[in-house]
């Protein structure tokens, strides 16, 4: 096996090498996300007391597939008024840094698709802080007074979300001395203990502003069906809306891939193969997002604003320094 | 309310009704009223010749006081008919007293009539009627008042200045009957829509004209 | 949605047509405002039917709101003057369709209060227990629909297994789901299949412990405390000018049920309360809804054992109903409000004129009042308590 | 070939600032707003993949996050909140336009010139400029060790900025 992660990438082998990566890693996305959909949509009915998908294939498996199907090919329509190229380029925008997070995601020990990046914590930030260009564009784009309200929401939220989720992350990164997330998981994996015991606060702050910029409930605003009616995404048809769904769910999916990982310590555990060890990590948070859908109202939006800088933003400022200080003094 | 009593009643429009606002008003006691009120049926299932039921005939009373109260405020011609509306006191007013005298009549101490519960329109022949139903929620009266309109042009004075709640009746009234509120603030089509020709609830109505 | 002038304009309608509308945005051309209407409607999953609001916005503040409506509108009124009394009732039904057993009953209300007829003991008592019944359904309706808006969706699913229950019993009854048609006036249609009212009386106890659920599950939660309390305030004083009624009126503080105010049918053998508001917000009516349905499971548990074993259920009635003439109007206290029917007779066996008060119509009106100034995330939570039914609306 | 070596960094970096420079030429002559902010985000984006290309992988992600990300938001917001004309005025030669060309020009050279005067430490490839730390450890190490009190001025300054900034939207506020 050549270390083709510390080459140089730019030569030829090691080129084709890392498409080869992407590729898998985006199909093994696209499966992660097909099957979160139709669990979430199982997981959502059983919590409200229906069945959920049944119909497509054993136990409705194939709904999701059905789905993608159906939605690639209906028509894709660009209302007459919309500025056609911000409307067209929109979800492409949005959906790059979604598949582009995902390199840096170590889904196991053995890691021959994550890029073993020096800065993959804030690689992480700075590219999903791009993906807000394609909602806000989308939504202005379309031309839709609901379309730029939520799109408007959209970029004000993940703006705001943004900070104290960094912020969060700072503790786990100064207890492990380092941005690259396998050498967090590894810092992890030494000290004994998964990052959540000493930094829950940071967790809870992580988790809160988490749900947040992935536009879940309660902070679903930007989609809020019942006011804005889908917010950035309400013009959108065929394979354009799918992939703002694509790119939420594949969200969903990274973001629970780095609470595994600065949190749970990654694919560490006893006995079991670590990929599976990731995977459970990584569903128990989409569990827990698809438990906080079922059961909680929207949060509105000026509280929204004033939940995250008045609440969120102090605790993981006070975390970070409580973290700092406690550093300093036990090493 | 009990049961023989309902069989007392059966031809007669004086089925056992709530406790009407009319007799509280009129000072009778509900039970006593009731009581009454059984032979008086009685009597009228007997004789087609209805002798007159006592709630109606307080509730005349009562539209008397009223009248009574509003002629000593606005002067005689100001009432033009009272009488009862099955059990409610009636009480007819001008047109032009329309809004004055509900509005007196909701801040006078003995009658407060406060809480408007229905307006309607009819069309009648040679008139089109407006009616409001009144209700005391503190003194408890319950009564009918009406004011009448030529059919063309029909125009009635607005009454949303002491009932807001009134708004949307008196554009329903414009809208289905063709009665121009004047005062009214906003006064557009509300269930049609604009460019409609014509005002469906008047009895001389035809679609395809 | 593009804005309501431009949209007309490009669809070629008159410039002088452009009149319908009162909101109209600022178009000095040297002020440069950031404001917009924005039409929430007529297709809108908030507006719970076809309802349009026009409101003009800056920012996300609401500087106006216009409701716009009639889009459901078709003529009953109209419509009930060519109809026998009898043949009305399916119309009443279409009403207020969560609520059609109370409609029903409101119109065979005012026709038999002209009348003066006798309804049977058993009959009276079916009537209480589907009001009730039917009141718990629009209730539970009201509380999914409003968590719903605000964004939660699992008690919309959870309330509809109780209000299953409620319309299998329904369709038991009188063989319909929605449309019943199940009043005549004099009495009801059909008398209650057998174990039927075993059906009911095991219903209430179930009822009990969802509501307490409902209580658990909604009433305490932080998020939805925060967006219902101190929103869509407003007085007693305010909601008696605007004429409002039912639980828009109550949660005021003020005492106003048409059951004990002015008693009808048989409400006065039934022992409940009147549960009132204290601030009048939104929080205050969700939270009456819930309180209305445990005063109606009482009323049913008594009505269950009040009720005869047997008897007539239609009571004497001419096969041709002619209403003596004059003028009539009873009301009666619907889901949403006082629900009222005014009959004007001529003596024929039509009503020379029919007038609905309609306590959606009437409630909606107070609307623009109470969202100026807000919010336009508040602006769902105002709309969605002040429960209104566009068919009702609309009539 | 044209005194380059052609290694693939190379070409990269050519690919690169041929999309830099693509990008800055659309951000100053496209007509619409929002699209400037758009290829102004892309003229930040190839900066960072420069940085990347030159092995300041943090500064690199520090671009995308700050400029990329946050800054041209915060331009898109400007414009889509406030009001304006969606079609410029279309260009035309005017004394200062000329002015203005020729003063960008003179730039350019001395620019240029500036550049190719300076002898730059020509590290070998590979050349361990962080003593074996990584990146981020190495910036922060010269943060908080050789560069403390500029850092804390500049923070300080930034904090002044910050509340400066709030006091004028509370004021505007109290205005309105």
């Amino acid at each position: 096996m050549w270390d083709w992660q510390n080459a140089s990438p730019l030569t030829g082998l090691n080129f084709v090498a890392m498409v080869v990566g992407a590729v898998v890693v985006l199909a093994i996305g696209l499966g992660v996300v097909t099957y979160t959909i139709y669990a979430e949509r199982k997981v959502i009915g059983w919590m409200q007391g229906r069945i959920g998908p049944n119909r497509v294939g054993p136990f409705g498996l194939l709904q999701s597939i059905a789905d993608i199907v159906k939605l690639l090919i209906k028509e894709d329509v660009v209302p007459e008024r919309a500025d056609r190229v911000l409307f067209l380029l929109a979800p492409v925008i949005a959906f790059i840094p979604s598949f582009m997070v995902l390199a840096v995601i170590p889904f196991s020990a053995r890691h021959p698709f994550t890029a073993n990046l020096a800065v993959g914590a804030l690689y992480y930030i700075a590219l999903s802080a791009i993906t807000i260009h394609g909602v806000m564009l989308g939504g202005w784009a379309s031309n839709n007074k609901y379309a730029l309200i939520g799109g408007m929401r959209s970029a004000a939220q993940m703006l705001s979300y943004e900070v104290p989720l960094g912020l969060s992350l700072v503790g786990v990164i100064l207890m492990a001395g380092s941005l690259n997330l396998n050498d967090i998981v590894e810092a992890q994996a030494r000290s004994g203990w998964w990052y959540i015991v000493p930094q829950f606060l940071g967790f809870c702050v992580f988790l809160v502003a988490a749900t947040a910029e992935l536009n879940r409930t309660p902070f679903d605003l930007p989609e809020a069906e019942s006011e804005l009616v889908a917010g950035y995404h309400v013009e959108y048809t065929g394979f354009r809306f799918a992939f703002f769904m694509l790119t939420e769910y594949l969200y969903l999916f990274a973001m629970g891939g780095l609470m595994a990982t600065l949190f749970l310590g990654g694919w560490t555990g006893p006995w079991l193969p670590g990929w599976l060890w990731f995977a459970i990590k990584v569903f128990a948070f989409i569990f827990f997002q698809f438990w906080l859908r079922a059961t909680m109202p929207r949060i509105r939006v000026d509280q929204l604003m004033s939940f995250s800088w008045k609440v969120l933003l102090p605790l993981a400022l006070l975390n970070l320094v409580v973290t700092a200080v406690l550093k300093a003094f036990l090493s | 309310m009990s049961e023989e009593e309902r069989k007392a009643e059966t031809t007669a429009p004086q089925a056992p009704s709530a406790a009407s606002a009319a007799n509280r008003a009129a000072g009778a006691g509900e039970s006593g009223a009731k009581a009454e009120a059984k032979p008086a049926a009685a009597k009228a299932q007997a004789a087609k010749a209805a002798p007159p039921d006592p709630r109606v005939e307080a509730a005349k009373a009562v539209a008397e006081q009223i009248k009574q109260v509003l002629v000593r405020e606005f002067g005689e011609a100001a009432v033009e008919e009272t009488g009862v509306a099955h059990r409610t006191p009636m009480v007819r007013v001008r047109k032009q007293d329309w809004p004055k005298a509900v509005e007196f009549l909701r801040t006078h101490p003995d009658w407060k009539l406060n809480y408007a519960e229905c307006m309607a329109g009819t069309d009648y022949p040679d008139y089109i009627e407006i009616v409001l139903y009144v209700q005391s929620t503190e003194l408890g009266h319950f009564v009918c008042l009406k004011t009448r309109t030529d059919r063309d042009p029909a125009e009635v004075p607005s009454l949303v200045a002491s009932h807001p709640g009134l708004n949307w009746e008196e554009r329903e009234i414009y809208d289905l009957l063709g009665v121009r509120f004047t005062g009214h603030p906003d006064l557009r089509r509300i269930m049609m829509w604009e460019g409609f020709k014509g005002h469906p609830l008047r009895k001389d109505y035809r679609e395809w004209d | 949605m593009a804005q309501t002038e431009e949209t007309l304009e490009r669809l070629g309608v008159p410039a002088d047509k452009l009149e319908h509308h009162r909101l109209r945005l600022d178009d000095d051309p040297d002020v440069r405002t950031e404001e917009m209407l924005l039409n929430v409607g007529p297709q809108h999953p908030s507006t719970h039917g076809v309802f349009r609001l026009l409101v003009k916005i800056r920012g996300e503040t609401i500087l106006d709101a216009e409701p716009v409506i009639g889009y459901l509108h078709r003529g009953t009124e109209k419509l009930a003057e060519d109809l026998q009394y009898t043949q009305i009732i399916p119309y009443t039904d279409r009403l207020d369709y969560l609520a059609a057993m109370l409609n029903n009953y409101a119109l065979c209300h005012t026709v038999e209060e002209a009348l003066g007829l006798e309804i049977p003991e058993r009959a009276e008592y079916l009537r209480v227990i589907v009001m009730e019944l039917q009141r718990i359904a629009s209730h539970l309706l009201f509380i999914g629909t409003y968590l719903l808006d605000l964004g939660a969706m699992s008690p919309f699913l959870y309330v509809f297994q109780e209000r299953e229950r409620i319309v299998q019993m329904f369709n038991k009854i009188c063989g319909a789901r929605l449309t019943y048609n199940y009043m005549r006036i004099g009495g009801v249609k059909w008398d209650a299949p057998p174990g039927w009212l075993d059906e009911v009386r095991a219903f209430v106890p179930f009822m009990k412990e969802r509501i307490k659920m409902y209580d658990d599950l909604i009433t305490g939660n932080e998020i939805f405390l925060n967006r219902t309390r101190g929103i869509g305030q407003y007085d007693t004083e305010t909601a008696l000018k605007y004429g409002l009624s039912g639980i828009n009126l109550r949660c005021t503080g003020f005492a106003w049920d048409l059951r004990r105010k002015k008693p009808y049918s048989i409400y006065d053998r039934f022992e409940f309360d009147i549960p009132v508001g204290t601030r009048g917000d939104c929080f205050d009516r969700y939270y009456l809804h819930l309180l209305e349905m445990q005063q109606s499971l009482r009323i049913v548990e008594q009505a269950l054992d009040q009720i005869p074993d047997s008897g007539p259920v239609l009571g004497k009635v001419p096969k041709l109903i002619r209403v003596p003439k004059g003028e009539y109007y009873s009301g009666i206290e619907g889901a949403r409000g006082e629900l009222g029917f005014y009959i004007v007779s001529d003596g024929k066996d039509k009503p020379y004129r029919l007038k609905i008060r309609k306590p959606s119509f009437v409630n909606l009106q107070l609307l623009p009042e109470l969202l100026r100034g807000q919010n336009i995330a508040n602006l769902i939570a105002i709309l969605g308590a002040v429960d209104i039914v566009l068919g009702e609306v609309d009539a | 070939m044209l005194g380059l070596a052609w290694t693939p960094p190379m070409i990269a970096f050519l690919v690169i600032s041929l999309l830099i420079l693509v990008c800055a030429i659309m951000a100053i002559s496209f007509r619409k707003v929002i699209y400037m902010a758009l290829a102004i985000g892309g003229v930040f984006l190839g900066c960072a993949a420069v940085y990347i290309l030159l092995g300041a992988e943090f500064v690199g992600a520090a671009q995308i996050l700050i400029y990329a990300g946050a800054i041209t938001i915060l331009i898109m917001f400007a414009i889509m909140l406030t009001n304006h004309e969606a079609e410029e005025p279309p260009a035309a030669w005017s004394v200062r336009n000329i002015a203005a060309a020729v003063g960008c020009v003179l730039l350019g050279v001395t620019l240029y010139a500036v550049i190719r005067s300076q002898s730059w430490p020509h590290g070998a490839a590979g050349a361990d400029v962080n003593q074996g730390q990584s990146n981020p450890v190495a910036v922060g190490l010269a943060l908080f060790q050789h560069y403390t009190v500029p850092f804390e001025l500049v923070s300080l300054l930034l904090i002044v900025a910050l509340v400066g900034a709030v006091i004028l939207a509370q004021e505007r506020k109290e205005d309105e």
